[in-house]
């Protein structure tokens, strides 16, 4: 036998069990795969800072102070409410920090720190120069909608919505749809066909109405509306699965798996599922484009987020009432368009990854 | 397969009737129907004559006052929900087999005859944008296959992304504001699918005109078309491209095309076919409403839009009918086609 | 044809390898070169850069020339390449199973060829491609036309392979390993064809295989490759008589151990009754009254514990079809009784449980192994559901092992299947089998793709697995030496009937079938 | 007694008072009475039409239908109220008593098909419409007993209802259909043939959902009467359909069509900064009118315990900062009402005047006593959008009224609740008025929130008054009768699909409407009414917002007319009198 020990040896060091999360060669090989694509490296890198933005968009924009120190003590109005009397104002609620009397009161007795963005999503601005929607200035750098508020603070907020929705729907209804489309594509026979009439009857439910008569038992809120989506969108993915899977599963590396007796369950997703990767990949940051237009949808029908909330379909909207004021269309616009690339971008890098073949020189 | 065509087509029936059924049930607890629709226009008069009237002789009392009940119940009579909901199922569906779909609710036309009268419409926009699409996508997702990563694979890529995100009736609006409004380029028409002199041209000219016509609303509508299916193709021949019998084809001497088109397409259109049927039913169906507003067309998207939040039953439920039927009758095609295309899919049992 | 310093590297992630460094090798016109070596050595590479079908760039030529008519192939442009690939320079690839396009017909692949070097119409291609079919020896070429590959048994794809390879009557054919599938018959009368044509059109061919016999007799000269360097180059007499570098000697020398084992009237394993195996004929949807094909018809069966049982047979007699059959894989009547169990009457979930204790490979192992899973993967995954109790690490161990056990580097094991060399493909779907520690293993062309040695490491292997754990074996393969190593109990197919049956001294040395009868005649010589 | 039998014989009806123009007047002031003929007007609207019959209840009609095509018996005057002249009917006889009316037909009006209107044609339009048109026909004319036909030129009508002081007028609106068409049409049907029609225009052209092309009848029999004298000039009037509202504005501004009298404060500040405006090629118009505004406002729900009192509607309207809104939202463009019947003569100014006062006394009891202090102002600010001052008005109020804020919260004392507003919708069309105002709330510590529901549904909800607070809009009138029951009677408040949304149920409101409706004269109408509205106002029922004293017309400059009547009521109708100039037409580009 030709191969020496040595080449066990070598081979030991991997596979000892180490405390620290250690990834087998071939999830090895895939990252760098993955990081030697510098597109999907710095995609993933600002699709990342992208969501933590607006994940941390309270503390980036906000029309409360970060903290204010007010005789002696300090207050974090972020996270505490105050009513207005603690700083000797006039009312019990709680206090409206836009107010300049309330400023003034504050400043007389101490000082406060405000965040990037002095504006909440729902603030009005009052000292508009011009109507609303104002144009972009120093002090609103992507100008104000057509109710005067900022449109960076609410673009800010309405991309959390937005991301964490779409990221949501995308995820739920990848998962619910191509858990579906393979068992459906995968078993065949009985349970393809009464799968797939199932399908039929569930993508034929009368979607608007159903919202129409929740909306009317309950006021929608982002995670309601997430639920009642995923409802319905997950119906998208499984014809793709389900026919790849219709494929793959006469193949002989199939009879192979069930020759060894692995469960179905298994052979599913460790054999099918990874051939059903490419309609998935291809279409994930669509259905996550379309979760975001989705939402746009809903509100054009009145069934969407209660009025006054920040999302990138309101803006859109707004863009389309204000011709004349072509930064709310544009904001929108770049947002999502710059997100979807990113998540193109990444779907990719991933994509390569996972390839066995890839022909790429790095 | 005879067999399971046979199944197939015995199940349309059942799926159809559940389909029906569980619309039917939904419909009913939807809040205001069609009586309330109808007592809402008299209310606010929108299209009520004597008010309009009224606005003109201005000065005179309106008389406006609440209907009395009688009037109510005779539109409620009017749209046949003084009857128990099952016994208007039945009725429904008694006529919907023998394709009787009867008339709108709120227009003295039959169904049908609205769908025909919308249906050109649509047809123009699914159609051609639907060629486009497929024409453009396709190939060119084959190309962004071949040189994966290249540059034109990256500027393509993020031009179509961004072409997608650009929101249709947004950018429906600001094309009409740029070549066919009256502030910057007037070179284009703003509305409609054909001249208003249509009729007195010449066939050269009706195309022309048509074309003329199609131009900013298919743009329009296809602009955010070409990302998925370019890169589901892009992705299945990535998938495909490196496998061994492609090296036997390169080894026999075929060229790229024959290697692309000849070979691989047949393996990695699979997917693509499974996306078809809904592309077609959309051809017809879907459309676009926003679009559709924006040009001042009348299409099946305006229809069953305006039909749903009007709850014109009629129409909401004979669209559903033609329409699911067209569909399910599509997915049986394709499923057969999946069983053309690759002859070792079958729908049995795993063996 | 002449290859000038040729070295090829292939890169995966990080990680280079060379695999071929810096050969140097001559093809004449009307001769034959034998390219010979060890499993993984770099044969097929070499084969596969001459006509530049490696997968590059993760493959690439760090330097060397590769000389044709004074063109060089490897700075040629793609429509010069073109002209040249499957016209002048026609390629049998190693693994035919594989190698074909699922979807399309026979006639599609064959005829392709034709109408685009020689610009036939789909009529004259049909004539010459049926033609080409009967020259290579498959039966009712007819209706084979109208066929897909996976209709195929191993032997006709490699049949229709060849024939495609043919079809143009090249410069020059590379043909990598073209008779693995075929039986002695039909191996002789492909190379009879082969040997023709290089005589009567001057062709030059480079042929790869592991089979010394054959290099022997129809090879003017011959190359010895031995990790990835040509060690010894000379004329066929040359290297046979006096092999200088010391793995051309080992490799000369080696032969299957020639015994003849014993039955030993042990309990029967698995048993099977009336087995058969019919396909339905016609294809076209809509045609009511179906043809069938018998591919299996009526055969009775029986293994027994600790012991082996050949199958040998005509190509596209059906033995892998019975083998998959006996498997459970492929949709069959008749009755299966394992260890006297029905077989057939278990619950799919009951089956499973049994499925550790019969294992089976296939004779496409590049088919059967997933080609996202990592070789690590795809070993483990048994002993994931059968030895749930062992730690990740034990597991680890027992890849390593079967691994070894099978003459495989273990730290090539995170790669895909497709970074392998046929031969190392053959070895891993092996391990796999024998990971398990089965009862029964059907073994169906374990090693036809191995050079002689490693064949009889495996032989070694598998017989000190029989006597240890008194394992049984259905061994299928063309390779009477093989079987004769191997088997207690010989069984012989032809048209999906089982024609003879013995022991296997019975049946090696006194048969009785005719079919038998000119096989093992056609073996000898 | 003798007089109320005295029979009255005229050219004309009022509901009060004598007509403005004489009897044998040539033409309306706003006529221009040789105006030139010919030319043609393009018309566009928004939306869409499938129906060119505007009687029955099905189909959506073209808009312009109604007012081209059909001719009724009497005409109104743009420049008066409450009068109509005769049109179709030369003349009209009643006695003062009401208890009948009969019209006497021109002899020389014809149909457009040139058959002669009959008084049979009246008989059948009255019973065609009561028995087949939309329901709405019914409750009109639900007053008439018996329809008589004397001869081919007399009709008479006899009321059933001698209190129904408007039914005269009302009767002289009916459209006039001619019986030999209308027997083999259905009128319930919607369609889309080209009717005969009694009206100046016929159609030439229809494209459902698209275009409309009336032409004018050549010899049409009223063109020297004077109803018509200078009017309905135009040859062609086109009327295009878009379904954008964006759309629209560019195909005006493109010149595809020649009137746009639908332009938002934002448009009108906006959209307008092209060349064809600066050279003077599209007139922008702000045309005053002294249309009685309708009201619209914040109505609250009173049936609910929680907004039954007046202290907390009150407060609420003090957190409305309408001058910051009107200023950055709505370019300024906007008036405060500051009455239920705001532009007019009818609306309540400063302290109620003796004459109010006799009609108020009685009811004080059942009246807010500021009705006798103080004149009704609403809450103003200085647009800086700090209202403070105003919050804290509204925090005393609320105060008075035993309110308190625990925990941020506002308690209703009634109910020991917190204090929450659900402001219901069918749009979003308020949003940006309301979201700074629940904003100022929150800081009374009320918890306000937009509920926004589709139309079907909002209809229901409301009508099933389940509801806190909505935006309403009352239809505007000026002379005000008994529609005013259902709009604030006690009785209507009970009803379901009453008008009578927020469930006023107060007798000072009832007996002051029913002052209104016997009201003898236009000046104790006005007296009445102007009661009503303080009452109204001062019971902080309903939060009143603003209306647009001016229209806001722009066209392509190539038209003439002299004056725009006094009482336009928003709806700008230049098919009536403006007429086509060539020469300005020359300059315009095509
Ligand atoms: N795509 C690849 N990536 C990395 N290594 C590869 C790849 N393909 C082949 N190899 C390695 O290159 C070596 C040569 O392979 P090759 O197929 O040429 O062997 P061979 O001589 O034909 O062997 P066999 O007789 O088993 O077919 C093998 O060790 C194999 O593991
Ligand atoms: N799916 C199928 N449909 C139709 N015919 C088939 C199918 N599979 C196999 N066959 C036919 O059945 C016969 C037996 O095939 P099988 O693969 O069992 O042969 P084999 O004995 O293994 O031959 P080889 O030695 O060449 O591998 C062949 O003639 C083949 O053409
Ligand atoms: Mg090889
Ligand atoms: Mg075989």
């Amino acid at each position: 036998m030709k191969h020496s020990s040595a080449i066990v040896t070598q081979a030991k060091p991997s596979d000892q069990p180490l405390a620290y999360w250690n990834p087998s060669p071939l999830t090895q090989r895939r990252i760098d795969i993955f990081l030697n694509n510098k597109r999907a490296k710095w995609s993933l890198w600002l699709f990342a800072l992208m969501l933590t933005l607006s994940l941390c968009s309270p503390i980036i924009a906000n029309d409360k102070p970060l903290v204010i120190q007010y005789k002696q003590s300090f207050f974090f109005p972020v996270f505490n409410a105050y009513p207005e009397t603690t700083f000797g104002g006039d009312f019990e609620t709680t206090t409206d920090y836009t107010d300049p009397y309330i400023i003034a009161l504050i400043e007389k007795n101490g000082w406060l720190i405000w965040p990037l963005i002095p504006y909440h999503y729902t603030t009005h601005i009052r000292n508009l120069t011009s109507p609303a929607p104002s144009s972009p200035s120093s002090s609103h750098w992507l100008g104000t909608d057509d109710q005067a508020r900022d449109v960076l603070a609410r673009t800010l907020y309405g991309l959390r919505v937005s991301l964490l929705f779409a990221i949501g729907l995308t995820f739920g209804s990848s998962l619910i749809g191509i858990t579906i489309g393979a068992f459906q594509g995968y078993f065949g026979g009985t349970i393809d066909l009464i799968g797939q009439r199932f399908l039929e009857l569930w993508s034929g439910l009368p979607t608007v109405y159903l919202l129409i008569i929740i909306s009317s038992i309950i006021t929608p809120n982002t995670a309601w509306l997430l639920f009642i989506m995923l409802l319905f969108s997950w119906t998208r993915l499984v014809d793709l699965v389900r026919a790849e899977c219709l494929k793959v599963r006469n193949l002989d590396y199939i009879k192979a798996a069930r020759a060894l007796g692995v469960s179905h369950i298994k052979i599913i997703q460790r054999h099918l599922l990874p051939n059903a990767m490419v309609a998935t990949i291809a279409y994930m940051p669509f259905i996550l484009a379309g979760a975001i237009s989705t939402l746009t949808a809903l509100d054009f029908l009145g069934l969407g987020l209660p009025p006054g909330s920040a999302s990138l379909g309101e803006l859109v909207l707004q863009g389309k009432n204000n011709l004349h004021a072509p930064w709310l269309g544009l904001t929108a616009f770049v947002t999502l368009s710059s997100t979807l690339t990113l998540m193109v971008f990444i779907g990719e890098g991933a994509r390569d990854a996972f390839d066995p073949r890839l022909k790429v020189s790095t | 397969m005879w067999r399971y065509i046979t199944i197939r087509l015995l199940l349309i029936g059942p799926t159809l009737f559940g389909i029906m059924l569980v619309n039917f049930t939904i419909v009913q607890f939807a809040p205001g129907g069609p009586v309330e629709q109808t007592l809402l226009k008299l209310e606010t008069s929108q299209y009520a004559p004597t008010l309009e009237a009224a606005r003109i002789t201005h000065q005179h009392p309106t008389s406006r006052q609440h209907l009395p009940q009688e009037i109510i119940a005779q539109i409620t009579a009017q749209y046949g929900f003084d009857k128990p909901a099952h016994i208007r199922f039945w009725l429904m569906l008694k006529n919907y087999v023998l394709f009787d779909f009867g008339d709108s609710y709120y227009r003295d036309a039959s169904v049908l005859s609205l769908i025909a009268e919308k249906l050109p419409t649509s047809i123009s926009l699914g159609l051609w944008s639907t060629l486009l699409i497929y024409l453009i996508s396709i190939p060119l997702g084959i190309k962004k296959a071949l040189q994966h990563r290249s540059h034109f694979d990256i500027w393509t890529s993020t031009l179509i992304v961004v072409a997608y995100a650009i929101p249709g009736f947004l950018f429906a609006i600001i094309l009409i504001v740029i070549f066919a409004g009256g502030s910057y380029l007037d070179w284009l028409p703003l509305r409609g699918l054909t001249s208003d002199h249509f009729n007195t041209l010449s066939l050269a000219g009706k195309i022309k005109d048509y074309l003329w016509h199609l131009i900013l609303p298919l743009t329009a509508y296809t602009i955010g078309g070409f990302a998925t299916l370019t890169l589901l193709t892009k992705n299945s021949f990535l998938d495909e491209i490196n496998k061994h019998y492609v090296t036997t084809a390169i080894a026999k001497g075929l060229n790229d095309k024959q290697v692309l088109y000849g070979h691989v397409f047949r393996n990695s259109m699979l997917i693509i076919i499974a996306s078809f049927p809904t592309a077609i039913v959309s051809i017809f169906f879907t459309g676009s409403l926003l679009i559709e507003v924006i040009f001042s067309l009348d299409g099946i998207g305006l229809l069953s839009y305006e039909a749903i939040i009007n709850r014109d039953y009629p129409i909401v439920f004979s669209t559903l009918y033609i329409f699911t039927l067209i569909s399910l009758l599509l997915k049986l095609l394709s499923d057969l086609i999946y069983h053309w295309v690759d002859p070792r899919i079958h729908f049995d049992n795993r063996k | 044809m002449s290859i000038q310093n040729l070295s090829i590297i292939f890169e995966q992630g990080r990680r280079k390898t060379t695999v071929v460094d810096d050969i140097n090798i001559d093809i004449f016109a009307g001769k034959t070169l034998a390219l010979v070596g060890e499993s993984g050595s770099g044969k097929s590479a070499i084969a596969s850069s001459i006509l530049q079908l490696l997968p590059y760039p993760s493959a690439y030529h760090p330097r060397g020339r590769i000389l044709f008519e004074s063109l060089d192939l490897l700075q040629l442009n793609k429509q010069s390449l073109q002209a040249i690939r499957g016209n002048q320079i026609s390629m049998i690839f190693q693994e035919p199973m594989s190698a074909l396009n699922p979807l399309h017909t026979i006639e599609q692949q064959i005829g392709e060829t034709l109408r685009i070097h020689q610009g036939l119409n789909r009529q004259q291609a049909k004539i010459k491609t049926l033609e080409w079919l009967a020259k290579v020896g498959i039966s009712q070429p007819n209706r084979r036309l109208k066929s897909y590959p996976y209709e195929l048994s191993g032997g006709e794809r490699q049949r229709v392979m060849i024939a495609m390879a043919l079809a143009n009557t090249p410069k020059i054919l590379i043909a990598d390993e073209p008779t693995t599938a075929l039986d002695v018959t039909v191996q002789k009368n492909i190379l009879a064809l082969i040997h023709s044509l290089k005589e009567d059109l001057d062709m030059g061919v480079l042929l790869i295989s592991h089979d010394l016999p054959m290099v022997k007799k129809y090879s003017d000269n011959i190359a010895v490759i031995y990790q990835g360097s040509i060690v010894e180059q000379g004329t066929a007499n040359d290297i046979f008589n006096t092999p200088k570098h010391h793995y051309t000697q080992a490799l000369i020398t080696a032969e299957p151990p020639a015994q003849i084992l014993q039955t030993t009237h042990a309990h029967p394993l698995l048993t099977g009754k009336n087995i058969q195996v019919r396909f339905a004929l016609n294809k076209p949807i809509f045609n009511k009254n179906k043809r069938w094909f018998s591919a299996v018809n009526n055969v009775n069966i029986q293994v027994n514990k600790g012991e082996t049982l050949g199958i040998i047979g005509e190509s596209g007699s059906g033995k892998s079809t019975l083998a998959m059959a006996l498997m459970l894989l492929q949709k069959s009547e008749g009755a299966l009784f394992f260890d006297n169990v029905a077989l057939k009457k278990l619950t799919p979930r009951q089956l499973r449980t049994y499925r550790k204790a019969f294992q089976v490979v296939f004779q496409d192992p590049f088919a059967s192994l997933s080609p996202r899973m990592s070789i690590h993967h795809l070993l483990i995954e048994g002993l994931d559901v059968f030895e749930k109790h062992l730690s990740q690490q034990q597991k680890t161990l027992k890849v390593i092992d079967a691994l070894k056990e099978t003459g495989l580097d273990p730290s090539i094991r995170h790669r895909y299947p497709h970074e392998f060399s046929g031969g190392q493909r053959q070895r891993i779907a092996l391990a796999r089998a024998l990971i398990l520690k089965p009862k029964l293993i059907i073994l169906d062309e374990p090693t036809s793709s191995l050079d002689r040695i490693v064949q009889n490491q495996i032989i070694q292997l598998l017989k000190a697995l029989q006597d240890k754990y008194n394992l049984s074996y259905i061994f299928i393969s063309h390779d009477l030496k093989v079987i004769q190593a191997l088997s207690h109990y010989i069984i012989v197919m032809q048209s999906g009937k089982i024609v003879e049956q013995g022991h296997a001294t019975q049946v090696l040395t006194a048969p009785t079938a005719p079919y038998t009868q000119t096989l093992i005649d056609a073996a000898r010589n | 007694q003798d007089k109320q039998s005295s029979i009255i014989h005229s050219h004309a009806i009022t509901i009060h008072g004598e007509p403005k123009y004489p009897k044998h007047f040539e033409h309306f002031e706003y006529a221009h009475p040789n105006a030139p003929k010919g030319g043609t007007l393009r018309l566009a609207e928004v939306g869409t039409f499938d129906s060119v019959n505007p009687y029955a209840i099905k189909g959506r009609p073209e808009r312009h239908t109604l007012l081209l095509l059909h001719g009724s018996l009497l005409e109104s005057a743009h420049d008066e109220i409450g009068t109509m002249y005769g049109h179709i009917a030369q003349s009209v006889e009643y006695p003062l008593s009401r208890q009948w009316i009969t019209f006497h037909l021109n002899p020389k009006a014809t149909f457009s098909d040139g058959h002669p209107i009959t008084a049979h044609d009246v008989a059948f339009s009255f019973n065609a419409l009561m028995q087949n048109g939309s329901p709405r026909y019914k409750l009109y004319w639900a007053d008439v007993s018996k329809v008589e036909v004397i001869n081919d030129q007399t009709i008479t009508f006899y009321n059933g209802n001698p209190d129904n002081t408007e039914l005269f007028q009302i009767l002289g609106q009916i459209p006039v259909l001619a019986e030999h068409y209308w027997q083999k049409h259905d009128l319930q049907k919607s369609s889309l043939d080209i009717p005969v029609v009694s009206g100046p225009y016929t159609l030439a052209r229809v494209d459902a959902g698209r275009r409309a092309v009336y032409t004018r009848i050549k010899d049409y029999w009223a063109q020297n009467t004077p109803t018509r004298k200078g009017m309905f000039n135009f040859d062609v009037i086109d009327v295009t359909y878009y379904k954008d509202n964006n759309v629209y504005l560019e195909a005006f501004k493109a010149g595809e069509f020649d009137l746009n009298t639908r332009n938002t404060a934002k448009n009108w500040a906006n959209a307008y900064n092209i060349a064809a405006v600066k050279a003077g090629k599209i007139i922008k118009a702000e045309i005053p009118n002294a249309n009685t505004q309708g009201f619209t406002g914040l109505m609250f729900n009173l049936r609910k315990r929680e907004f039954s009192s007046p202290a907390l509607r009150e407060a609420i309207n003090y957190a409305y900062d309408f001058e910051w809104t009107n200023k950055n939202l709505f370019y300024s463009s906007y008036t405060r009402s500051n009455s239920y019947f705001a532009n007019s003569e009818l609306s309540a100014t400063g302290l109620p005047s003796a004459k109010e006062l006799t009609l108020l006394k009685p009811l004080a009891q059942y009246i807010p006593a500021q009705v006798f202090t103080q004149a009704y102002t609403n809450p103003q600010t200085q647009g800086s959008g700090n209202n403070r001052e105003n919050l804290k008005k509204a925090k005393e109020i609320l105060q008075r009224a035993g309110f308190n804020v625990v925990n941020g919260k506002l308690i209703n004392p009634n109910t020991q609740k917190p204090v929450t507003l659900e402001i219901l919708q069918s749009s979003t069309l308020f949003e940006g008025l309301i979201n700074p105002w629940i904003n100022n709330l929150k800081k009374l510590g009320i918890d306000a929130t937009l509920r926004v529901v589709g139309s079907a549904q909002y209809i229901s909800l409301r009508n099933n008054r389940d509801f806190d607070a909505s935006i309403i809009s009352i239809a505007p009138t000026s002379s005000p009768g008994n529609e005013q029951r259902d709009y604030w009677g006690s009785q209507a408040a009970n009803l379901n699909n009453s008008l009578n949304h927020m469930g006023i149920s107060n007798r000072a409101v009832d007996a002051l409407i029913e002052h209104i409706i016997d009201a003898p004269s236009r000046e104790e109408l006005v007296i009445a009414t102007r009661a009503l509205d303080r009452v109204l106002l001062h019971s902080h029922y309903a939060v009143p917002f603003h209306y647009s004293p001016i229209s806001k017309v722009a066209y392509w400059n190539k038209f003439n007319f002299i004056a725009s009547p006094k009482y336009d009521y928003r709806f700008f109708y230049a098919p009536h009198f403006w007429w086509y100039d060539d020469k300005k037409a020359d300059k315009l580009p095509r």
